[in-house]
């Protein structure tokens, strides 16, 4: 099989001797096939290096210490605000708030909005629209917030080629709808939604755009300005840095609107028995000690993104996923879930092999050192949508080779025959 | 990686073939149970009649492995006392949770023997247990309607 | 001046190799003497090995992966909650919440009882009693609360030497009280709270109790069951561990009660478009991905504790603060905040200088290395209680030498003399 | 750590003898700022006359860094047209976030050169700006209630 695809990262060997778990060796001393980057990436050795630096020798609490250490651990926070506000060409640095991972960040926005007075608010009969491709973390948020304050949620519904059907955008985008909610990439479908059109339409109504970016952000260039959303959100550990943070960018305008999220330290302005006042975004949203060698790691990930090239690397995805795609229509047995043209799709594809479960599949590519994903991939209602109750999920990323493409392929070919399917 | 003590043969022909499947009557309970990992789910209808097991019937989706678990275990606790059946469970569970260091009792287990393997894979261990558990849920509550009769 | 004071850890000299920023040289080649443990603890190279060796080798999402990375990583952040259910002797593993520090995991108690249905849930008329010596963490979410449901917050005052006031515990805790949430130790004054007392009165009305041990479990012996709490909450860069990691322990028959906190992927049990089902405990509490190495690095940092002792540590620490408080009693112009005898404290010592602002305090002991805070501390209440706007707060821990207390007695001498007020 | 490059003689001066200390009338405006970070606090008052400063009054808690600032500040800006006031604010703006790199204009800034040393200090300089942050922002609102006289 060919190994020169166009639109292949150069270099590509280079990049993978940056990722020290792809020399791995799994059970029977097989080589790491890491084919789960959807559902967390690998950490290249630079963004580990920069943690450890950062507690060996400038660990400090932020904001609040006024000795070296407490300096320069400030100076390593407040700076990954400004790379991450570079990375999604945020107009301020003000507007970006670090959170835990994606979904605190998702529902940072509903509960404020539900919190909220004034126009912000969402209450009796207002309507929130999300669509029936996102992931958990970008559902659930908004149940509960509508059910507690008598809202409606409505959401648009997908085409058979997982795409979102707009057919019906004026009956759910109306003078009611307080908010619209997408994701700008699934991770389910691989669909790339076109949401700055739907942003648009929104905002004709007066409504806010709250998009999730946690699959975007390692694959697209992130421009928030362009895309015209009010509130978005990724996560830290799918754009090669670590867990426990992630990142929610607003307007600016409307964060200092709404009211607090969580209390505590770090997020008030004066504490008082009776009552306290509160502190200017970014800091309003950010109660207690933030993920401080976190946002050293996430900044160190996001300039080694960028270093690379967003451009770079949605193109390297491009051409992996068409490779994949490919090679699995030419698998007998094989229906691939979501669009089938690679222009219109992330580098996360889902499949079903009929007569295996996904489990069973992603058991059986286990043992030959592949690791993929099985399962609803915490999107339940897009898997119910077309008619299954699972799927076995391949997701590549900057590191990986068209070899470990093949290396699937074939593995999926030695799954049938292992199950009698072939 | 021992894939063919995972796979048995056993337990892939209760796949292929899962016996009690489908959901009948009568029935005391019925319980819904979800693996929130992966989404695997079970139906699961018990009918007791004066501390006997009389049915277990079900409708299940999931892998092989949760799919012959239910299997097996329709198979060893329909028409057994359920005091019988739920030492069965606890044999089941423990064998499940030894890491691959018990050797399973025939006697007891039957075809239940075939999942000693499983237990070398933690991930599926839930797989294999998700119908007993809904069986000890669901008799559990059946056993609230049975109580007179039991008493008696 | 003496450096074999009793009840020093015994090979003190290599507990500090484990701690590599103790090597960091300042400006002026100064070393490090840091006092600010009480705000951030720094960490050992065992803590940080552990999540380098997470990142580089079992980095994979959790709960979700079927592969070996991923049973890896799951059993790694999973065995860490083992590790922290055994720390607080929690009765099960399930009670053990992790959250992204001890500010979350006190909002999401008062979160999820704002929004409990039935007896749990707090309303119209029902009351909330904290302390005037809280965290901003522990007032503030009260407060949010509180305000939104219509309830009442009132608040145990202090005595002038720094303990709480019981004096009207009967009129405080009624039949109304549905909460009592203190700190166990200050993190401003010092003092150690008799929490079990107080939850023996809370529970005879039937109130909930929550224990802020954030200033507790880097130097107590923590037992949830014997202290008699309902919810502890813990925060893990205060005990060694990494930033972005907290703990919430809570009573597993209270947690099954409760609604969940935030939604999304991990804390379903199933999603349909219309509504959801929720896990159990404790995954209920935990939407997204979780702080997987730093649960790593948390579970490390609190078996180095264990290994070592939480007594000794305890010891430790009350030797180093009763030569600091011998110490300052010696210097005229300096007064202490908080209790004066070492067995009612913690290792955080709070002080004032007269005709010096803390801030130039600090200011001076960091030109010559020492690392201490001086502000408010979040715990602006108690300072307005003792009519002072802030204070400079030293606090050691199990890696502070009797000559770094030293250093800081020099240092508040050399500040006086500088500014002239000797 | 050159202490004595922050702590110039004219600051600790000012912090002992602070002038225009104490809340004044009349005024347009007051205005009430916190360094959150450390509580320092300041109350503030305004008085504009026809677009001119008559009088800054405030009452101030804090380190002698923010005291010292607020003195000399007063002490710059009273009896000075508002648009002078501002262009002053805006040069000590602009030597704080200069890290050492900025030589003051003694003319614009008469004592406030004494603080070129704290540019150095990252974590004071937010105690040089407190007072002036007030200022601006008291001056703003007065300008609102004194913006007839102005146009005239
Ligand atoms: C007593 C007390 N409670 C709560 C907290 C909050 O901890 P965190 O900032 O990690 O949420 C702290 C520390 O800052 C504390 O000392
Ligand atoms: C589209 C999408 N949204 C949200 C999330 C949630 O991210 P996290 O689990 O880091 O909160 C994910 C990943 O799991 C995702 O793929």
């Amino acid at each position: 099989m060919t190994h020169d695809l166009d639109g292949l990262l150069p270099g590509l060997d280079v990049i993978r001797k940056d990722f020290p778990i792809l020399e791995r060796r799994l059970a029977d001393d097989l080589p790491l096939v890491y084919l789960d980057s959807a559902n967390t990436s690998q950490k290249p050795q630079v963004v580990i290096d920069s943690m450890v630096d950062h507690l060996e020798r400038h660990n400090a609490n932020v904001a609040r210490a006024m000795h070296q250490l407490g300096a320069e651990a400030n100076e390593a926070f407040e700076s990954a605000r400004d790379t991450v506000a570079r990375f999604v060409n945020a107009p301020s640095r003000d507007e970006v708030i670090f959170t835990k991972n994606a979904s605190e960040a998702l529902n940072l926005v509903a509960n404020t909005l539900a919190w909220a007075d004034g126009p912000l608010g969402v209450g009796e009969g207002d309507r929130v629209v999300i669509t029936e491709m996102e992931h958990h973390s970008n559902i659930v948020p908004w149940q509960l917030l509508t059910q507690r304050k008598g809202a409606e949620l409505r959401w648009f519904g997908l085409t058979d080629d997982g795409h979102l059907d707009l057919s019906n955008i004026d009956e759910l985008i109306t003078e009611r709808t307080k908010v619209v909610a997408l994701t700008w990439v699934s991770n389910m479908l691989g669909t790339i939604n076109p949401v700055a059109e739907i942003a648009r339409r929104a905002h004709e109504v007066g409504a806010l755009v709250v998009v999730d970016a946690s699959q975007a952000a390692p694959q697209l260039r992130v421009d928030v300005q362009a895309v015209g959303a009010d509130f978005l959100a990724f996560t830290g550990h799918k754009v090669t840095g670590p867990t426990g943070i992630g990142v929610l960018w607003g307007r600016h305008e409307l964060l200092a609107q709404l009211p607090p999220f969580l209390g505590g330290g770090e997020m008030i302005e004066t504490v008082a028995m009776e009552r306290s006042t509160y502190a200017a975004p970014p800091h309003r949203f950010e109660a207690g000690t933030p993920p401080i060698a976190e946002a050293v790691g996430l900044a160190t990930a996001l300039d080694y993104l960028a270093e690379i090239g967003l451009d770079a690397i949605h193109r390297h995805e491009q051409a992996l996923t068409g490779h994949l795609l490919g090679g699995l229509a030419d698998i007998p047995g094989v229906t691939v879930l979501g669009p089938l043209d690679t222009t219109e799709r992330g580098g996360a594809v889902a499949f079903e092999i009929e007569g295996v479960h996904p489990h069973d599949v992603a058991q059986l590519l286990d043992s030959r050192g592949i690791a993929v994903r099985a399962g609803h991939h915490c999107a339940k209602p897009a898997h119910k949508r077309f008619g299954v109750q699972s799927s076995t999920r391949a997701s590549s990323y900057l590191y990986t080779t068209p070899s470990e493409v093949d290396a699937l392929l074939e593995g999926i070919i030695a799954t049938q025959d292992y199950f009698k399917v072939r | 990686m021992d894939l063919d003590s995972l796979y048995q043969e056993i337990i892939l022909d209760h796949y292929r073939n899962p016996h009690h499947a489908g959901l009948r009557d009568p029935f005391e309970s019925e319980v819904h149970h979800v693996n929130p990992t992966c989404g695997d789910e079970i139906t699961l209808r018990v009918h007791l009649d004066d501390g006997v097991v009389r049915d277990v019937s079900y409708d299940a989706e999931g892998c092989s492995i949760s799919q012959a678990a239910a299997s097996v275990m329709a198979d060893l606790v329909i028409d057994k006392p359920l005091t019988d059946a739920l030492a069965k469970h606890e044999a089941f569970l423990e064998l499940m949770q030894s890491r691959g260091t018990i050797e399973p009792d025939e006697d007891v287990l039957e075809d239940g023997i075939a999942f000693a393997g499983v237990s070398k894979f933690p991930a599926r261990v839930k797989c294999a247990l998700l119908s007993w558990m809904a069986f000890k849920d669901a008799a559990s509550t059946a056993l609230a309607t049975d109580a007179p009769k039991e008493d008696a």
